[in-house]
């Protein structure tokens, strides 16, 4: 692999929940990207700037405390200010309060502009594939 | 002020309450004198260190879930349903996460947006908002005794209005709830905005009025070996028995071995107990606090029962004083009412089958009572010595030269590099220690334990190791095997 | 022929299977020859006695629930769901209440019912209508091995038709599936029909095949002092390998004291053992089975899932080989298959939790495992004086003397003289010995154990005593206080 | 009170379970009753018989195995042809297969002839003083 593709990922808001994190990172780093990882308690500004800084193609965020729906509200719309609206955004964990119909959670968070939506428990050994696909990284995928 | 465990005098703390009591307007509320006689007319049955007392004299285990929304009167539903349908022993009123950061106004378009939306956007209560009236509402509507539970790093006026607001326990401590829940506050900060509280609390005591303070025991909740929760829950037991206060419940969070957990909460009223004395603080009552599995949790809602059962077990033949229920929900979202008060009857059906059981002394529990006591005291010496005798600023030293170190913590004050693992039958050792200040046999036995696992599943402890450990319990084990 | 603890010879058998394959017209399908092959052709996996002799030395805990309804697709759904959803280990096809007493006619309209009203109407599988074609394709259909489980006094024709038709496994034994199970049936009857079960298996064991064979552990279920259910267990065992039954697994019906239920275990397999050796069949492989708290359970389902998850984690400790699961439908009805699949799914959680942990061996359970020897020693070597040396007589003999009694039983065989209630630390003691053969210590020790808890009480032991205990767990409890 | 009022107790069908009925018939013995307890297993001849045999008042049907529907069919025509139609009758137990609605199983019981029908889990102290009521006898009872 010549140049490694660049994700930021984080955790939203006034979110600390930091283990979930780590092993993303981890497991991101060992399936050879370049992590950016912005940690606990990021700012919807902190994912647009660490994003352009960095020239990353893709944005996971991660959302495990339950205000999630507010606290990703509008991170498209500054992406598109920002110039980098097309980029690519995942976001994952327990993504509002409480049990409810995933289809409900998936379809409110894609209308915010997320391109995929993961539910608790997710096993990176599907989401990984799927980034490379998105990123037109299957070839070249190591 | 700098850092300093050293009582507060009583105009540094009356300057910095006039601080504090601005941050919010519902700060104008609080009337101390007021709040006093309030507390001095609540029935001895809604007071928390009353019945942790008793429940301690008379051997048996009480219940206490976790629970909050955003809303008043939904609140109080919850709290009551919890006590009548769930059988409760003791409520807790768990603070949302803005208001814990001290945001506010985030709390405020949290609750408007709940009204708005006809359910809690909030994952807690956020009592600050509310103000003392309804905390007080919350109090009364209820006949059990009442906790703040939260995650705060500066909680000056949260306790401030819960206090006042008659609630009688509040839970927290300037490195338990700093490490675990934030990221860039500076211990020195948090330690001194606990003394705060502590002072207030001990205020409250030197008036005549009981109030319960509880350490954060689990931390992260996610592979913590027992002498680092119990060095850090002794060390602030101490930094609020200096501030005046009486009765402390001391946590830790279910590792999942059974002797190793019993071990665990064992060492930690011994040991707390001899440090209390050692200091001079003697006549504070300590009581226990067992959690049920904190770090991550199966999604089927009948393996989650089998965890939480697990806990309650552990917890009963511990003998601890209280337990802290989690619920079939755990690993989705914030529970409904009948999903929580469900894991509190779960709970207490096992707890009131083990009553009148214990675990008998065994070669294995004293081995490991043995080792976590030499391990916490190596962590509390070493922070003493760095802080030259003063345990306030050691802590913080501790910290820095990561001679205290918590697993997975999101705050930078914290070293992290330390890596917990688990050995062969499933008890939570060390596979890196970082800076901690252990001798070279405990070291020597941590690493023996855990080569016998490595042994017995073919391969080299490391980082894949503990992140199978961190998925095991959600995948239905405790050992996380290597997969086939 | 005269009841006799002695092999019986190829002629009796065969004119005895002669006249069991006539009772229900099913039996024409049996043909032994071909059984025999098809035995053979089972993959290993399916094979009941090498699954558990495998776990045996792993030193693991299989889980296996109950479960049969009327109709053959549906019982097949039922066992699939429970394999591929609960995770089961093993899987049983219980039979419904009219088969087990021979009633093949009620049994042919409970099917007939269960088709018209699409529902079972059987409180289980009616495997001896449904003939052994049926039972072939419930085995076929299933990637773990699968046990009769009944309650059958002459259950000649079901074993004749259930292991013709594939299953590895099969519950039962002449005082057994009798005294709990039964009103009016003397026990010559049953255990003679029970040495042609015993025989049959034995017969299969000559020409290659092993068939697990499984004597009835909990009795009533309801309060059974362990050295009572221990010494059933052993005298069946011994009755069963003398027919040439070589894999024999003895079960255990918690109770409900960790440290009583773990000695329970350990007494039973280790004196099954020394009894075996004594008798000459040293030969025969010896399993346990913990079946979860057989009396009355709570109504409400997450009390329930307290009590299941509570045995599994006793089973786990006591290293149980299987254990038999409940489910939380236990207090209202035969469980859906998701309920029943729930049970499974907590019970292995809970295994899997703590496969890799052990109890530490300690003075308390020596002394409970010593006790409970001696026990089981005085009540079985009482039945081999009552049978002047014959076991099958003397346990006859032995339930018509009361030196072998169980409690709340329906037979009229059966004493029913003695009376037991828990301890202050919810063991099971009696209170009442009947007739019971044991030495004044033995005796001195229940007294004063069940003194200490009147003491505690209040109260002094009596019937009403017995009540609050049989009532006590489905009201949350372990020991019966009394109501205040 | 002068005269024992009688009541006939058991366990119908092919039902084995004899803990609860033990506890019945010394609840109710303790509570000033005759009892007639024919036990487990009971047929409805049975129940019949010992009505008539000892002129019980009541006859007290337990069905914990789940077979009870089928089996208690037809006990209420028995009572009439054996001119003891009027008799009372109670049920209770684990009175079906499974858990199925209270309210459908309590009628599909009184459609037989059940005059009252408990669902598991009755409390005798419930069902003591609705008998004697039952019985007319509330103004003599213990
Ligand atoms: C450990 C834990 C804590 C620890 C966290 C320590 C730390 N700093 O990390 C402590 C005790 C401090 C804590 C605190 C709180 N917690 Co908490 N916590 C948990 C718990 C038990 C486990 C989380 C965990 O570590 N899991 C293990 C990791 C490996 O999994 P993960 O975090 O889910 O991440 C994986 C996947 O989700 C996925 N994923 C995550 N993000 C993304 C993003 C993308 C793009 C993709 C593809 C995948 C993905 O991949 C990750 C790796 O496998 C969960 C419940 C559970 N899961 O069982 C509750 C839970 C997340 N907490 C919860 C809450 C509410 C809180 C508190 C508010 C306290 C409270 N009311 O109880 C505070 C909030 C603090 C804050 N400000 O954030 C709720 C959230 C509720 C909701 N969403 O409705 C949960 C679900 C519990 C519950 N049911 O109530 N918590
Ligand atoms: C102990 C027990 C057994 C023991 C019984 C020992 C014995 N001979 O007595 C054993 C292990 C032998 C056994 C066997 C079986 N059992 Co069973 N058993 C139980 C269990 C766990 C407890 C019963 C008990 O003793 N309770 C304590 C007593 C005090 O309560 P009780 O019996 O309910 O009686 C009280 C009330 O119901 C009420 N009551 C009862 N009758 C009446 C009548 C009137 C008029 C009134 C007012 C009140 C009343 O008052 C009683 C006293 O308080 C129950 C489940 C439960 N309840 O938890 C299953 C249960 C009754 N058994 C059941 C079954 C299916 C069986 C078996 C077929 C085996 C199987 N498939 O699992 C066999 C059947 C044997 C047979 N032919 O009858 C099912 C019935 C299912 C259904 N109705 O849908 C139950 C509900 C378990 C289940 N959920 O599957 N069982």
């Amino acid at each position: 692999m010549e140049q490694q593709p660049t994700v930021v990922l984080g955790v939203i808001g006034a979110d600390v929940h930091a283990v979930g994190n780590r092993i993303l990172a981890y497991a991101l780093e060992q399936a050879g990207f370049k992590v950016v990882n912005i940690g606990v308690l990021a700012s919807q500004e902190e994912f647009i700037n660490g994003a352009i800084e960095t020239g990353a193609l893709a944005i996971l965020v991660s959302s495990l405390y339950g205000h999630g729906e507010m606290d990703c509200r509008g991170l498209r719309e500054k992406a598109v200010e920002a110039g980098i609206g097309s980029i690519l955004m995942y976001v994952g964990g327990n993504l509002v309060i409480g049990k409810r119909e995933w289809d409900e959670v998936e379809s409110v968070y894609q209308q915010m502009g997320f391109d995929r939506v993961y539910p608790p428990g997710t096993l990176l050994d599907e989401v990984i594939p799927q980034l490379r696909i998105d990123l037109g990284l299957v070839e070249n995928g190591g | 002020m700098h850092l300093k465990n050293e009582k507060w005098d009583m105009d540094y703390f009356t300057t910095m309450r006039e601080n504090a009591l601005r941050e919010w307007p519902t700060g104008a509320e609080v009337d101390m004198q007021e709040a006093l006689g309030y507390h001095k007319n609540l029935p001895a049955e809604k007071v928390f260190s009353t019945k942790l007392a008793a429940a301690s004299a008379a051997g048996i285990t009480l219940a206490q879930p976790r629970a909050g929304v955003a809303l008043i009167a939904e609140h109080i539903d919850l709290l009551k349903y919890l006590q009548d349908v769930g059988g409760a022993d003791l409520l807790p009123t768990t603070i949302d996460s803005y208001s814990r950061l001290n945001r506010y106004q985030e709390a405020q378009t949290g609750i408007e947006e709940s009204r708005a939306h006809g359910r809690s956007m909030l994952n807690g209560f956020p009592a600050v908002n509310h103000g003392v009236g309804a905390c007080r509402s919350v109090v009364e509507s209820l006949d059990v005794p009442v906790q703040i539970r939260h995650g705060t790093p500066d909680a000056k006026l949260l306790a401030e209005i819960t206090l006042a607001g008659g609630f009688t326990a509040f839970e927290g401590g300037g490195i338990s709830y700093n490490i675990p829940y934030a990221k860039d506050v500076p211990l020195s900060r948090s330690i001194s905005d606990w003394q705060y509280v502590d002072r207030l609390i001990g205020f409250y005591e030197e008036n005549g009025v009981s109030i319960n303070r509880e350490p954060f025991g689990p931390l992260t909740g996610t592979l913590v070996p027992p002498s680092i929760s119990n060095a850090v829950g002794i060390i602030e037991a101490l930094l609020a028995a200096e501030q005046g206060v009486k009765s402390i419940s001391l946590g830790y969070g279910q590792c999942g071995n059974l002797i190793q957990d019993i071990a665990a909460l064992r060492s930690l009223k011994e040991q707390a107990e001899e440090y209390m004395t050692r200091f001079g603080y003697g006549t504070a009552v300590i009581t226990t606090v067992f959690h049920q599995w904190m770090g991550g949790f199966p999604q089927d809602e009948s393996k989650a029962y089998g965890v939480i059962s697990w806990g309650a077990a552990t917890a009963a033949l511990a003998k601890a004083t209280k337990v802290i229920v989690k619920t079939p929900h755990e690993a989705i979202g914030i529970p409904t009412k009948e999903a929580n008060a469900a894991g509190i009857q779960t709970t207490k059906q096992i707890l009131n089958m083990l009553k009148d059981q214990t675990l008998p002394d065994t070669v294995q529990l004293d081995e490991e009572v043995e080792f976590i006591k030499k391990e916490t005291a190596a962590l509390i010496e070493k922070a003493l010595e760095l802080g030259e005798g003063d345990l306030a600023l050691g802590a913080e030293r501790a910290f820095q030269a990561g001679t205290l170190d918590v697993p997975f913590a999101p705050s930078r004050v914290n070293a992290g590099k330390i890596m917990p693992a688990r050995d062969n039958s499933g008890a939570v050792r060390l596979l890196n220690f970082g800076n901690l200040p252990f001798e070279p046999d405990i070291k020597e036995y941590h690493r023996q334990k855990i080569a016998e696992r490595g042994c017995s599943e073919g391969r080299d402890p490391s980082f894949q190791m503990v992140i199978d450990d961190i998925y095991a319990i959600s995948k239905g084990m405790l050992v996380g095997r290597p997969r086939r």
